[in-house]
């Protein structure tokens, strides 16, 4: 019999894969990629409990369609932010964009 | 329509703001015609509120309540309500009055600006609203919302329009009020949560509030706590009114504002602190101003008597104003700690009368300034020749100011001190010196500006235009009425004070 | 008429108003013609209440309501006694006089109607004073006399001594004022009104509402808090610099100060709330002394003082000693008795010395004077009778108010205070006869031109100070044996019997007389047959105290480096501490802030995973800390 | 952990998928060629949606598939190839910064599974049973999204314009 223990277990170690990369990776597309992974260890979270919850209801699975609608939209500006990056920079390294600093 | 009364006088400055932004910017006549307008309709209808005011009732009258926020299960179960509540009662209608007054003429006044003229009536109208809410206000989320909105305009009118320090002063000014203001919110809370484990609901209307605490059980509501959120309250207080030793924003504030914003300042913006500790302290936590009584008229003490030696040798007159109304502030603290109908009728006669002096005092040191191109008392001299009505105002004024019977100053003296000399003989007798000193510094400064022989470069200084002289004439008039014949206030605060009073005893 | 006594005051002040009104190109002789009539209309009011008051006695006070303080009812009213009556008639009928005089003293002064506003301001705020009920209101028109004075000694305000001299008027009345403000005060937190009559009550059964000192040491203390107060006003030692350097204002100015508003008031104060220095016999000697000290110390100075305003001056101070002297001493009656012929012959010298000084275009040195007597025999005759009232030369009304007096130090039983009357009357007679016989007798010793303009002044000035001088010559028969002493009767009808007459000694007015004659002898001697040289005597033995003496004992200058200069240095060492250490922290805050942020700044290193990975951290820490604190999800 | 876990298909099923995953993610992390690393999140994806459809979301694992496997990689692809595609992630060197980003990591999820397994929050009992009963799960999303939703709905759609607009704008080069 499966568990919600499970689902979550699974979720958390995803999650947090998926911010060890984000906080560790130097392209920028990888760290892209590991905030889409964090997204959808959120999403399995919210798919679990619109399923194994205490009130089970079709809302989460709303929920997680409009997470990954964002998660789309926020991908596609991420990118083209990184092609303008690039194309001004001429590199995709995370490190280089240290604009910001004092 | 009475019952909307308050919300006119707030929304109209807000309205006048909106218009202002929609004035082109190269019109600032209109901007200025709008302000004007718009602060004299207020003033209006603040008349009209007094006119149909029933002087022999302690509540609050003209209420006006909206449902604003309601939250259940805030906190253990408890439901938390916000309204938009505005009432008015005794002892914020004078305050109320004071506001109508001082805008306007501040308005009036504000002629000398040629600089971005438009925000600069922006800001003013903004800061006009946020004065008005703080006195209309019953509950104190929306108390502390118009608290904040004085700030943010006074923080530009001070750095774009003020003197050469404008920049460092408005930080000084934005820092000091801010950190009152968070000291404002920690006591608001504290009460409305407290006093709903007596009612059950967390409700901010202060009205409310002061009921829960009044009935609520001395086990329920602790004398410790009512003097912890007391001393919290305090220190806003103290900052708020700038009592030493955290007072050193306002002469700066009034050294860089221009004469108009200082006018504000001293007329309205510094009386909010007082009105707090009236309107909390007194008000909610009588017991625990009377824990602290002592320690509040040693604060009182100190600062008459510091505020007095300090501005003896000042060399700027509006920093030496801002220490005069240091020492006057003092005086209202001693009324308030001696807790009884004297002392707290003294503590408001003097607020208000304050804050008429300050408002005209200002005016005419910043007419002074527009001729002479100075403050110092050093670079001016023998102005009775060239301005002598400008130069009777400003001695009307200053002797309004150290107290000289049939004028505003004297009888609140009197009030503060017959109640202090009940409650603390020897701290009032102390304080009695500043009123020596308020005629030293005050008689030294006019002996050096209008008296003397008249330098050659003042010798052709214009006098008082006819449009200066609707502040002065208001400004001393109400003086002098408030001076002669007292009730025309007294009965206004006497029904609130009175409650107050029994409050305490009972 | 008696209830209509608030019309007194009234008439001043709507002269007041309507000279107000009138603003400054209104006509001189318009101006004076409504502030004489006001004042004369005053004046004609007072003496239907004065014969109304002593035909039937002093009416009850009427009383109106006007603040409520809580539960506490503040009062406003008037009331007239006695002693009220007779004040309103010699203040109104002295400022008349004033009045009228000063309408050629002030001729052609560019803001002559100002001048007029501020006297008869000033006037109805003495007859304001004076009908006062009680003492809040006493405190009120109190302190409106003090501006008046301020207002008229500074009305050459581009002098600079006369605006420092109206400044020190002020400031040092003032300090007296607020000894009389604590009095009120704690009288009222004690008896719980203002009231004269309440007070007078409360005082007599012991019955107050103030349990931190005992009642008899409270009476003491409120009645010499009261007493600083009339210390004040009445220029009595310690504070009485601020009266010779009110000279600096215009010279009727002077007169009305002296004579019947300002200094009038203090001795006035006490007189009539005596019943509560009655009540105690160390306030009682506290002001004999001080009456006693000033009596002397002021003779002393006028000794050697140049100008002739200034000499005038220090007689007043040491006439108010001698009727403080005789409140003091329970002499009651002597002691206002004396109040009014002083206001009479003072007021008289005054427009006399004003007389003169107008001749000389306002040479007030009588080291330049000499042989006026010949130019100005009216102004000359006056200032003679003037003189010689105020030495006390029977019949001349000092006589007979000196004597009482004098009388009164005997029967205290004081004999020092007794000496020092004699001593200072001595002294009176002297310098009062010096400046007659520099001023009126021998060569003139100023230029020629200012001789030869010199000249008799016109009849709007003789006329005040002939009738003045008829005054002076009889005022002090109302309480003698020709009359019966019937002022002392008038006054005692109201049910005040303190210092009942005392017992006449017979030797007493011969000696009081010698003395005085004495003093005009060496007058004479020294300054007008001069076989006694003053400045051999002044350069040679007596050089030490001659110059104590000239420099008025130095009390001005201890004054300024004993108390002036330390207060204005505790100002600034204040401010220095206001803004380098008070201020200082609060700017060490703010550049502390700004030097940790120049720091803390590299922290911020653009490094979008450092954000990150401390967001993380602290996320972590912060969940495990909730996580143990709450043990777990709930 | 994962005591009193019997041994079902279903769960057999879910423990692969979940390797299947947790590999994918571990690849993810340790290849070094950008263009292998497109390919194990792709492997990722696919993953989740199987994850999907243990959960009985039908609907959002084919979504899954179609979005993330599909769309996204793709543009990922894109993405490598117009910027330095043979570019490679640097050997890391042990400093200190990864070291602590796996302690928080692993800290994050310790505190996480501690609080799932440990700390003592009753979990509903699963029910065995779907909730929805074989009704249409695509049916019930968009009666869902079209009654109660439609805002966020209408929301959403203007987002994604923004975001397409935006993203063309961003990445179209300047002309000059």
């Amino acid at each position: 019999m499966l568990s919600v223990e499970q689902f979550l277990t699974l979720a958390a170690i995803l999650f947090c894969i998926g911010l060890y990369g984000a906080l560790t990776k130097r392209n920028i597309i990888i760290v892209l990629v590991s905030i889409e992974l964090m997204l959808n260890a959120a999403n399995i979270n919210l798919l679990t409990f619109a399923r194994f919850g205490l009130v089970p209801a079709i809302n989460g699975q709303v929920f997680t369609l409009f997470a990954m609608t964002i998660a789309a939209a926020e991908l596609a500006v991420g990118l083209a932010i990184l092609i303008a990056l690039y194309r001004n920079r001429n590199t995709s390294d995370v490190r280089d964009q240290d604009l910001m600093k004092w | 329509m009475t019952g909307n009364l308050l919300t006119f006088i707030v929304l109209l400055p807000l309205i006048a703001a909106l218009i202002i932004g929609f004035v082109p910017r190269s019109n600032q006549g209109q901007a200025r015609a709008v302000a004007l307008i718009a602060t004299a309709l207020s003033l209006l209808l603040s008349i009209f509120v007094y006119a149909g005011f029933d002087q022999d009732l302690a509540g609050m009258q003209y209420t006006t309540h909206y449902e604003w926020i309601n939250i259940a299960h805030v906190y253990q179960d408890k439901a938390l309500t916000i309204g938009f509540d505005l009432g008015i009662d005794g002892l914020s209608l004078p305050f109320l009055l004071l506001t109508g007054i001082i805008t306007f003429l501040a308005v009036l006044a504000s002629k000398n600006i040629q600089h971005r003229v438009k925000e600069y009536y922006l800001w003013v109208m903004l800061l006009v609203a946020g004065l008005y809410g703080c006195f209309v206000a019953l509950d104190l989320f929306l108390f502390f919302l118009f608290l904040e909105l004085t700030l943010i305009p006074m923080y530009f009118l001070i750095g774009i329009w003020g003197g050469d320090r404008k920049g460092a002063v408005a930080t000084k000014f934005l820092v000091y009020r801010g950190i009152a203001s968070a000291f404002v919110l920690v006591a608001f809370v504290a009460l409305a949560f407290k006093a709903a484990d007596a009612t059950g609901v967390i409700s901010m209307n202060m009205v409310n509030i002061a009921d829960a605490f009044a009935k609520a059980s001395p086990d329920l509501i602790t004398a410790a706590f009512k003097q912890g959120i007391f001393l919290v309250l305090l220190l806003a207080i103290l900052i708020e009114e700038a009592f030493f030793p955290f007072h050193t924003w306002l002469p700066d504030t009034h050294e860089q504002a221009p004469a108009a914003v200082s006018m504000l300042v001293g007329g309205v913006l510094m009386k909010i602190g007082a009105y707090l500790l009236f309107r909390i302290g007194v008000g909610i936590l009588p017991d625990a101003v009377q824990y602290f009584a002592t320690l509040i008229a040693l604060i009182g003490v100190i600062n008459i008597v510091y505020a007095a030696l300090i501005a003896m040798v000042q060399k700027d007159w509006r920093r030496l104003l801002a220490f005069s109304a240091i020492s006057h502030m003092g005086v209202v603290l001693l009324g308030v700690a001696a807790m009884n109908e004297a002392g707290l009728q003294g503590g408001i006669f003097m607020t208000i009368s304050s804050g008429l002096l300050s408002g005209l005092l200002f005016f005419l040191i910043g007419a002074i300034q527009e001729r002479t191109g100075t403050t110092m008392i050093g670079a001016l001299g023998g102005l009775s020749k060239p301005m002598p009505i400008l130069s009777g105002f400003l001695l009307a004024a200053a002797l309004g100011s150290l107290g000289l019977p049939g004028m505003s100053g004297f009888i609140s003296e009197v009030l503060a001190f017959i109640g202090a000399f009940d409650a603390f003989p020897v701290l009032a007798a102390v304080g009695t010196l500043g009123i020596i000193l308020a005629a030293v510094y005050l008689l030294w400064a006019m002996q050096r500006t209008t008296y003397g022989p008249t330098t050659a470069a003042l010798e052709g200084v214009s006098d008082a235009k006819a449009i200066e002289y609707l502040p002065m004439i208001v400004l001393t008039a109400l003086i002098l009425l408030i001076g002669i014949y007292p009730s025309i206030l007294g009965d206004l605060v006497n029904p609130t004070i009175l409650s107050y009073v029994t409050g305490i005893g009972g | 008429m008696v209830e209509y006594a608030w019309l007194v005051p009234l008439f001043p002040l709507v002269a007041y108003l309507l000279l107000f009104v009138l603003g400054r190109r209104a006509q001189e002789g318009v101006v004076t013609a409504i502030a004489v009539l006001a004042s004369l209309a005053a004046f004609v009011v007072s003496l239907m209440i004065l014969s109304e008051v002593q035909a039937n006695g002093p009416g009850a006070p009427y009383m109106f309501h006007w603040l409520t303080v809580g539960s506490y009812t503040l009062s406003m009213g008037y009331e007239v006694t006695a002693l009220n009556a007779m004040m309103l008639a010699v203040v109104t009928f002295v400022s008349t006089l004033v009045f009228l005089f000063s309408k050629s003293y002030m001729k052609g002064d560019e803001r002559f109607v100002v001048f007029y506003q501020y006297l008869s301001l000033f006037v109805f705020s003495m007859l304001g004073l004076v009908i006062s009920p009680n003492l809040l209101q006493v405190y009120i028109f109190w302190e409106l006399v003090g501006l008046c004075s301020f207002l008229l000694v500074g009305f050459w305000y581009y002098k600079p001594e006369a605006a420092a001299a109206a400044k020190k008027a002020f400031i040092v009345t003032r300090i007296g004022d607020v000894g009389l403000f604590i009095g009120i005060m704690l009288l009222f937190v004690a008896t719980g009104t203002f009231d004269y009559a309440g007070v007078f009550q409360a005082v007599e059964s012991k019955n107050f509402a103030i349990d931190w000192i005992s009642p008899e040491a409270f009476i003491t203390l409120v009645a010499i808090l009261i007493f600083i107060g009339a210390i004040g006003k009445s220029a009595q030692f310690p504070l009485h610099t601020w009266l010779p350097d009110a000279m600096e204002g215009p010279t009727p100015v002077s007169a009305l100060i002296h004579a019947a508003t300002m200094v009038a008031a203090g001795v006035y104060l006490v007189a009539r709330a005596f019943p509560i220095f009655a009540a105690s016999e160390t306030a009682l000697t506290v002001i004999a002394v001080i009456g006693g000290i000033t009596a002397i110390f002021a003779a002393l100075i006028g000794l050697t003082q140049n100008d002739i305003k200034r000499v005038v001056a220090y007689s007043t101070v040491s006439q108010l000693g001698y009727m403080v002297m005789a409140l003091g001493v329970s002499a009651y009656v002597a002691s206002v008795f004396h109040l009014m012929t002083h206001a009479f012959f003072k007021a008289l010298l005054f427009l006399a010395a004003g007389s003169v000084i107008h001749a000389l275009h306002h040479n007030q040195d009588i080291r330049s004077m000499g042989g006026l007597w010949k130019k100005m025999p009216v102004t000359g005759w006056t200032f003679l009778i003037g003189a010689l009232a105020l030495s006390g030369i029977p019949p001349f009304a000092g006589f007979w108010s000196k004597d009482e007096i004098l009388l009164g130090a005997y029967a205290s039983g004081n004999t020092l205070l007794f000496v020092i009357g004699l001593i200072a009357a001595f002294c009176t007679a002297f310098y009062i006869f010096r400046v007659f016989f520099m001023t009126f007798t021998g060569e003139f010793r100023g230029d020629k031109d200012t001789w030869d303009h010199a000249h008799e002044s016109g009849p709007v000035m003789t006329i005040p100070l002939v009738l003045l001088a008829i005054m002076a010559l009889v005022s002090g028969l109302f309480n003698s044996p020709v009359t019966d002493y019937a002022l002392a009767d008038f006054l005692q009808a109201g049910g005040l019997h303190y210092g009942a007459h005392p017992e006449h000694v017979s030797w007493m007015p011969y000696v009081a007389t010698l003395v005085a004659l004495a003093g005009i002898g060496l007058a004479y001697l020294m300054y007008k047959t001069k076989s006694i040289n003053p400045e051999r005597l002044a350069n040679g033995a007596l050089r030490p105290l001659y110059n104590l003496s000239y420099n008025k004992f130095y009390v001005d200058e201890i004054y300024h480096y004993a108390i002036v200069l330390p207060v204005v240095w505790i100002g600034r060492i204040l401010n220095f501490i206001d803004k380098w250490i008070v201020d200082g922290i609060v700017r060490l805050v703010g550049q502390g802030t700004y030097v940790g942020a120049l720091g803390l700044k590299y922290a911020q290193n653009g490094q979008v995973q450092t954000y990150g990975l401390i967001t993380v951290l602290g996320a972590v820490v912060l969940l495990g800390a909730a996580m143990y604190a709450i043990g777990g999800v709930r | 952990m994962f005591s009193g876990f019997a041994i079902t298909g279903q769960s057999v099923a879910f423990f692969l998928i979940s390797l299947f995953v947790i590999a994918c993610g571990v690849l993810l992390l340790s290849l070094r060629k950008v263009m292998y690393m497109a390919m194990a999140i792709g492997g990722v994806f696919i993953g989740v949606a199987a994850v999907f459809l243990m959960l009985e979301a039908e609907f959002l694992a084919f979504i899954q598939v179609l979005l993330y496997a599909g769309a996204i990689t793709i543009m990922l692809l894109f993405a490598i190839m117009l910027t330095r595609h043979d570019e490679v992630e640097m050997p890391q060197k042990l400093t200190a910064h990864p070291v602590w980003a796996a302690i928080g990591a692993a800290g994050l999820g310790f505190i996480v599974l501690w609080a799932v397994k440990f700390s003592g929050v009753k979990w509903p009992t699963p029910s065995a049973e779907s909730p929805w009963q074989g009704e249409d799960n695509v049916k019930l999303i968009g009666e869902s999204l079209f009654n109660q939703y439609v805002i966020p709905f209408e929301l959403v759609s203007v987002v994604l314009i923004v975001a397409l607009v935006g993203a063309i704008t961003l990445a179209k080069k300047e002309e000059e």
